[in-house]
């Protein structure tokens, strides 16, 4: 097949395949062998669907090889269909020509009936135009098997990693680091390890003999070209838990994080329960109030209170969040978007609560909102956001969503070395007859936060509150002037973030020209993508991301100035073309995906070559496409 | 502070703005002197609130104060509590903030055992909001919002924590400083949930709705003032004692003098006398006052740390951590 | 004093002096005898604060005369201040050379001090620039009633009539209403009616005698120039709560209003609970939440469902309105603004909520907005509320606030007869071998409603629910496209309201020039004096006021075009400005009061004024302020 | 429709998607098997739901249906219910559902005893976001966020319910149709709040929890069915019952034989044997089933409708209210 820059590989069957499992083996197996990579796990929504349906399909994509590799991938050239239900669902997405590899074993009649297929698709001409390599999976798994003492039933869950023996033959990887896994995973039970380190050589001698005589030949990636350091492979998820930890390391703060199950964020509470030796605590609440609250209890007695949700949960927490604005309270909040309105579509991802954190609370209360570019930023947003909770003590949004939540991509370790302590404002030493009260509410010039002086605290004592308060003395005060100036003071509080911030850079391309794209969250992977294609194939065009989402960075008004039009691609209805209207009068060209799906960086090429129509330099070409295995 | 302090140490300079002669002020003078007597650290100690007349509360006292939002007190007091049990921390609610809007905060609280004193002022309406009818009115209060008398079942504060699975119930009336202050130390003692419900005038919009059993003439025989292992006897002279019918499954007025023997000793063990005690009406029944119930059990906060792998302290690097796992190099 | 064309009074003293009681009772006479006005009540933020105290001081606020009166009045001129406290509380509000009429009984100096006087102000000087009248009145009530057997407690409950007698002289009032409405109230209590009586003529013959000699001579007051009809004055929580009743009336529905109390909203449960025999039913709910919930029950169950709260109750039914959106439920919530963030300034108003009420949801979920201008205007407001709400299918907004609540005004009553009735989506006929479960999903393509199909309805049984469903069949769908389009038809679905609704229209002043001033909300009264006021003095500057805030008017785009410049005064940080730019990238001049005050006319006068630097036309004369009296 | 229903007539074309294996299978042909007997009608019947797996359950029965949002069915229920007191309204919901962010809804739900039919799938887990545990897991349940096991006090649902008020508690298990059916019934037949709690078996992530009485083995010793009057006995041909030990005041297991006339016998009306039966834990008590309390009371709605002046309907026309207080005239 000769050696290719990048492939896009899915892995689809029923939950019970394993098919996330040999999606992460086979990207671990990768990452050791110098790809750049980012996988995307695609959950049926619904817990444990009848086996063989489509609804209860599992699969694990991964987009490979020598980078910048920013997306999941647009369109599969490589399928592992472990069922007929994998195979229908798959199928509408790949890559002209792709090679499908496919269990017959599970074509069965009866499980192409629950798949929807009235006759086998082998046989209609539907597979026609792709390269199908058909594999009795399951077995070849038994047999490789037959010799241990095991069910019929275990036998045959050994087949994923058959199946990615196979695979690793493929990509000509090393079976060493897949088969130390194995010996970890199966510890326990020594028969298990025997069976499916069996079943992995199987495969991989299967694909290597004469067996196997067509395709696939083996697929030579080009190696990413990495900087040199410690990587790892990582979620969302995995990395902002991580960069929470963080967070309270620098601040030398505990980290209390209150939250209640909602997918997808879950999966932040599940990794952080496993970060208890990080002086990470964490409390399962009866609802996202009780949650929300007791994060601002937790951050008013001194540790860094967390709360995270998804859309319709952070809705519920709407009403606290004002309090701790009022009481200047640090709090981070962090929201796992996901489709809506209402429960919507929880297993799909979105970013349509950005007016909801915006603007999404009763009155003048204006909180910072920041958002995650990918994976690995995860790190760097979450030190941010505690870092700005404490300064300003205020409550800090954090938006992250779905796709990020299960994205994995190599994630370039930090040295956390190189992240100054995080500093809280202390309460100025008590001179003697001064008002011990009072201390608490004289907030800093610059940042307006206010010292964080927590209950224990000798001869301090004061009341806080949701009631507006003197903005010297603290306390409760009905007065008109007063009122005004602590609302100026909150939405100065807020805009003075700004000035602590970094400047807001150009992703890719110069920083003015014909069109700006301008991006944020976890669009960042595909407009990259589609941004870099374009320029690779001389079209005049940037991209610019923004992270920091309020307030704007202080020199975006400039920067986006510089370019003669901006396309805003989004994954909800134009909310920031909204924001960027309303901030800066500019004229936006939205672009809208509300499908439930990251932006497919072709569709994204497409339409900003649309937004390019007299580009003088323009060679006539179709949208770049992978070239089909 | 090596010197004793009274109740004024806990006075702040802030008005008391109550309505006057409104029962919150008496529970405010006994809370005051109680922390004075038990030798209570303005630091170290904490009131948290909801809204309402009675959330006021904190503003009235020297110590840590938190006036939060509307019936989520609970919750805010459960983090504070988590991220330093060294603290005292009280919860101030009213029978809206605590059971109406506020009552699954107050259900899981019970339910978890977090170690808060709760003070619960039942006036029986919504005194703030200018007196519409609450969860706990009784059937025919004539509120702004039931001009006609309401028709809801009200709850029983003291009957929904034991449901609740509360392991300490107690009750007091507002201006009974004598059996309020002795209630109050209890609660200081005790290292769970501690659910006081505090029988509270509103002297403007539910006037004398507790006369039954706090009218002068009516305390003898309308409160019972329960006393662990002591016989549950009231009226004048411990005249009068409760008896339990097994027949019907129901407790019993009956005179001290010919049935000695039947008389029931007060358990607070034992959620059955609680439901029994806490099932008591006016006039039929006198109302149980004082400690009805209370069992030892570890609270959530201690619980929270003794099963923290290290006690919620760092005993790791994050360095350590992010470097631990399946990590590759590239040079 | 000569004739006048409007004077602003207000009374003020103890929450138990009787003052809100007196005030409408003056208002009843002056509108009997053909004044314009609008009232204020300042409520003190206590429920019963000690007696003497200045947060217990109790106002009310009237401005009256020619008219238009559309607010309750800058600057007093005349003051009745019951008590040291009201006067120290009132006298920062008067206009120069105001007459203060003071009950000297109350100037002890027991009172003085409670009030914050260190001296009597009578004797520092402090009162010089006004015309002060002394009365004795709590000591000539007693007098009056003295040979009726009362306790002096009640007896001198009576001050409130004598001093209303006094005023009745001053504004040449007939007494009869007064004694009709004594008769009638404490009907009861013969003794009280006597009582009162003598109070009310002693007071009235006091200033009437050779006693009064000095101020106040009478006040003649010009005639308002009502157009004929039948008046009546009322607060706008009073019509908004006809106003839901006659939309039941019209939509020939039951009216279930589902509410938690809070600050100011209450008072809309409060009248709502006394129109029961239009067909309105009332549940006090555990909270929000609840109530928003329960009223979406009601409207599923085909009764209009109503929910009603202030901003941070609001917040909590965010979740909620969500779900009516995406189950495509009718729903009319109403939004009773006050004071924030968090608790704020509950018995303060302010117009801070719109951000929330547009915006403040998670996903796209988008929910027309409406807000009243006037309390006449919240009968309008409801009706349209609850067509939009049954034409559309779809939660509608009403955002009305603290002031509107309370102020009072004459309402020219509407005659039913001029309203269409509201219609409902009917289902259509189900046709044999129809699918009736898709009925209810058959949108109107214009509006987008979809047919009201309520439970008990045979052969309709359908689900429905906050999971994304199919366009067509209401089943649910995980379906990237449909997602698209569903979310589109949300969108639609709230755009077309505009179709519907009336164009924009000019309050006053031509629909083109220099500088428009555009307002929303209960800030139509102060805009409307001050733009009149401006007009009336030659300068070229109009009136536009937005009721419909989502979506806008079709033509406003084009109308605010037509203006050189753009004034928004808000009683918030500049809320509707962020929403105009957005919208139409118009540069707009925010001018932002957040005091918990309605706008003075003085200071809009000025500030519009500011934005007129190089009119041609300008007297310099300064800003027109009545001549004291 | 005049033909008799059976239990096809209450199935959708929706494909149901629970896990296999999954109790609630067995609840919804259960639900739909009891419907076609009772006679009720599709169109007069609504099931209302919050989120959770059992929430689902609308989308599988041909009636009206209202899968809403987490927490809040009870809510939505009672304002349909206010609306058209004249539906059949049944609330299906879980333990997290019900009882976690829905537990103030269903508390005044049941104080208000608004006429809903509530099943809470008790699986003692969240199963719809994969496992977590919930205010119902026993202490030590390994789950995404205990993975060291949970620490927490649960809840139990009855004793909540009762400390709510409730005047109907019944509970049953999810695969028993015999003693199921019987006990839906009685619910359709309730006119208040009608509060079950179902033992619903989560195959995936709590299979087995309620084993001690639901495995074959441990049915006859392990479940007492209760029935109003009846004695409360069980195990092999009745050879148990239960006492009452007043000293303690609880109950102790005996054998029936030697100790026929001490065993009680069921009475649905006593909130004392109510909480003593909810309050039974497995192994030493048998797991109480079937209808263990109802007290017949007017319903909320009822109370509502006969309380409001015009019973909620129209009786005059707004242009006469409008036109009927202080108003004057301008020619
Ligand atoms: C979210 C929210 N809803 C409603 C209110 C209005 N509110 C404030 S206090 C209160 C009830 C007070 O009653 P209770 O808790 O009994 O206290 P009391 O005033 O009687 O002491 C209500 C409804 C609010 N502040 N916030
Ligand atoms: C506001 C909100 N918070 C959280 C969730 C996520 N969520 C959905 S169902 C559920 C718990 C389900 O548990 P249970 O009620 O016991 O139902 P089961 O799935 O076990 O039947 C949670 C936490 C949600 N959908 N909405
Ligand atoms: S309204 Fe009632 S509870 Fe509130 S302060 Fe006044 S008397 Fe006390
Ligand atoms: S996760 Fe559990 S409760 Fe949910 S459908 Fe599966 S088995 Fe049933
Ligand atoms: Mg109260
Ligand atoms: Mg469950």
């Amino acid at each position: 097949m000769g050696e290719r820059e990048s492939i896009v590989l899915r892995i689809a069957g029923d939950s019970g395949d394993g098919v996330q499992l040999m999606g992460s083996q086979f990207v671990a197996s990768s990452a050791y062998a110098g790809s750049d990579f980012t996988t995307f796990q695609d959950f049926p929504a619904e817990i444990r669907a009848p086996l063989g349906s489509t609804f209860g399909v599992s699969a694990y994509q991964v987009n490979l090889g020598a980078g910048p590799i920013t997306t999941s991938g647009d369109d599969p050239q490589v399928l592992v269909a472990f069922n007929p239900a994998a195979l229908k669902v798959s199928r509408p997405l790949l890559a002209e020509g792709a090679l499908i590899i496919i269990n017959t074993n599970s074509f069965t009649r009866r499980n192409l009936a629950k798949a929807g297929f009235e006759k086998d698709p082998r046989e209609t001409g539907e597979l026609d135009g792709y390269r199908v390599l058909e594999v009795e999976i399951s077995q070849r798994t038994l047999e490789a098997v037959a010799d241990l003492d095991l069910t019929k039933t275990s036998a045959g869950r050994c087949k994923n990693f058959w199946a990615l023996g196979l695979l690793l033959w493929m990509f000509d990887r090393e079976l060493t680091p897949i088969e130390g896994y194995i010996a970890g995973k199966f510890k326990k039970n020594k028969l298990l390890v025997k069976a499916n380190l069996a079943a992995l050589r199987a495969g991989n001698a299967y694909a290597e003999t004469a067996e196997l005589s067509a395709p696939p030949q083996r697929v030579e990636l080009q190696a990413a070209d990495f900087a040199p350091g410690q990587y790892r492979g990582a979620t969302g998820s995995e990395v902002l838990a991580l960069g929470l930890a963080a967070a309270g390391e620098l601040a030398d703060r505990r980290l209390l994080f209150c939250s209640y199950p909602i997918t997808p964020a879950s999966s932040l509470l599940h990794h952080l329960v496993r970060l208890s030796q990080l002086g990470v605590g964490i409390f399962q609440a009866e609802d996202e109030i009780a949650a929300a609250c007791a994060a601002i209890g937790a951050s008013y007695g001194g540790a860094i209170g967390v709360t995270s949700s998804s859309g319709p949960g952070i809705a519920l927490k709407t009403e606290a969040i004002g309090l701790a604005v009022s009481a200047e309270i640090p709090l981070v909040v962090i929201n796992s978007q996901r489709g809506g309105p209402a429960t919507g579509l929880p297993t799909k991802t979105e970013q349509s609560d950005l007016y909801q954190a915006v603007f999404g609370r009763n009155a003048d209360t204006p909180v910072p909102v920041l958002a995650p570019a990918s994976p690995s930023d995860c790190f760097e947003v979450a030190i941010e956001a505690v870092r700005v909770a404490l300064r300003h003590m205020t409550p800090v949004i954090i938006l992250t969503d779905g796709y990020l939540t299960n994205a994995a991509e190599p994630w370039a370790l930090p040295d956390m070395g190189d992240y100054a302590p995080i500093e809280c404002n202390q309460p100025p030493l008590l001179t003697a007859g001064a008002d011990g009260e009072s201390i608490a509410f004289q907030r800093d010039p610059v940042s307006f936060g206010r010292p964080w002086v927590v209950p224990g605290t000798p001869e301090l004592m004061h009341r806080l509150g949701g009631l507006e308060t003197n903005i010297e003395t603290g306390h409760l005060s009905n007065n008109a002037e007063n009122h005004q100036h602590m609302s100026q003071m909150r939405a100065d509080k807020v805009a003075s973030v700004a000035k602590f911030l970094a400047p807001q850079k150009v992703a890719l391309g110069p920083d003015q020209g014909e069109l700006g794209v301008v991006g944020w969250g976890s669009t960042y992977g595909p407009i990259y993508q589609a941004v870099r294609r374009l320029r690779d194939t001389g079209y005049p065009v940037s991209h610019v991301h923004i992270r920091q989402l309020n307030p704007f960075p202080e020199n975006l008004e400039s920067l986006l100035a510089g370019f003669d039009r901006l396309l805003i691609p989004e994954m909800n209805m134009g909310q920031l073309s909204t924001l960027i209207r309303a901030r800066f009068g500019f004229e936006v060209v939205p672009l809208n995906n509300v499908t439930g799906q990251p932006f497919r960086v072709a569709d994204l090429v497409d339409a900003i070559r649309a937004q390019l129509p007299q580009s003088s330099s323009e060679p006539d070409t179709p949208t770049p496409r992978e070239a089909s295995l | 502070m090596s010197a004793e302090l009274t109740f004024k140490d806990f006075e702040t300079s802030q008005e008391v703005r109550w309505c006057p002669g409104c029962g919150d002020y008496a529970i405010l003078k006994s809370v005051q002197r109680t922390l004075a007597e038990v030798g209570a650290k303005p630091e170290s100690t904490v009131f948290i609130s909801g809204i309402g007349c009675s959330s006021r509360f904190p503003y009235y006292m020297n110590a840590y104060g938190f006036h939060t939002i509307h019936g989520r007190a609970p919750a805010v007091a459960t983090g504070l509590k988590l991220a330093n049990p060294g603290l005292d921390v009280w919860v101030v609610t009213g029978d809206g903030d605590g059971l109406s809007i506020g009552g699954n905060h107050m259900l899981h609280t019970l339910r978890r055992n977090v170690g808060l004193k709760v003070l619960l002022f039942n006036n029986e309406i919504y005194g703030l909001t200018k007196g519409q009818y609450s969860p706990t009115s009784r059937p025919g209060t004539r509120s702004p919002t039931t001009p006609l008398g309401s028709t809801d079942t009200p709850l029983s504060a003291g009957l929904f924590a034991l449901g609740a699975g509360a392991r300490f119930i107690a009750r007091a009336v507002d201006t009974d400083k004598t059996r309020l202050e002795p209630v109050l130390k209890a609660v200081h003692a005790y290292n769970g949930t501690a659910f006081v419900e505090l029988f509270q005038n509103c002297i403007v919009y539910n006037d004398q709705i507790f006369g039954s059993f706090t009218d002068k003439t009516k305390t003898v025989d309308g409160q019972l003032h329960v006393q662990h292992g002591a016989p549950l006897v009231f009226g004048e002279g411990g005249s009068k004692g409760l008896r339990f019918v097994q027949q019907r499954m129901q407790l019993e007025v009956v005179d001290t003098e010919n049935h000695a023997d039947e008389i029931l000793q007060h358990d607070e063990t034992s959620p059955v006398l609680a439901q029994l005690l806490l099932g008591m009406q006016t006039p039929e029944f006198p109302m149980a006052l004082g400690v009805i119930h209370r069992r030892s059990e570890q609270s959530f906060e201690d619980k929270f740390y003794a099963n923290h792998p290290t006690g919620l302290t760092r005993t790791a690097r994050v360095q350590d951590v992010i470097n631990s796992r399946n990590t590759w190099r590239v040079e």
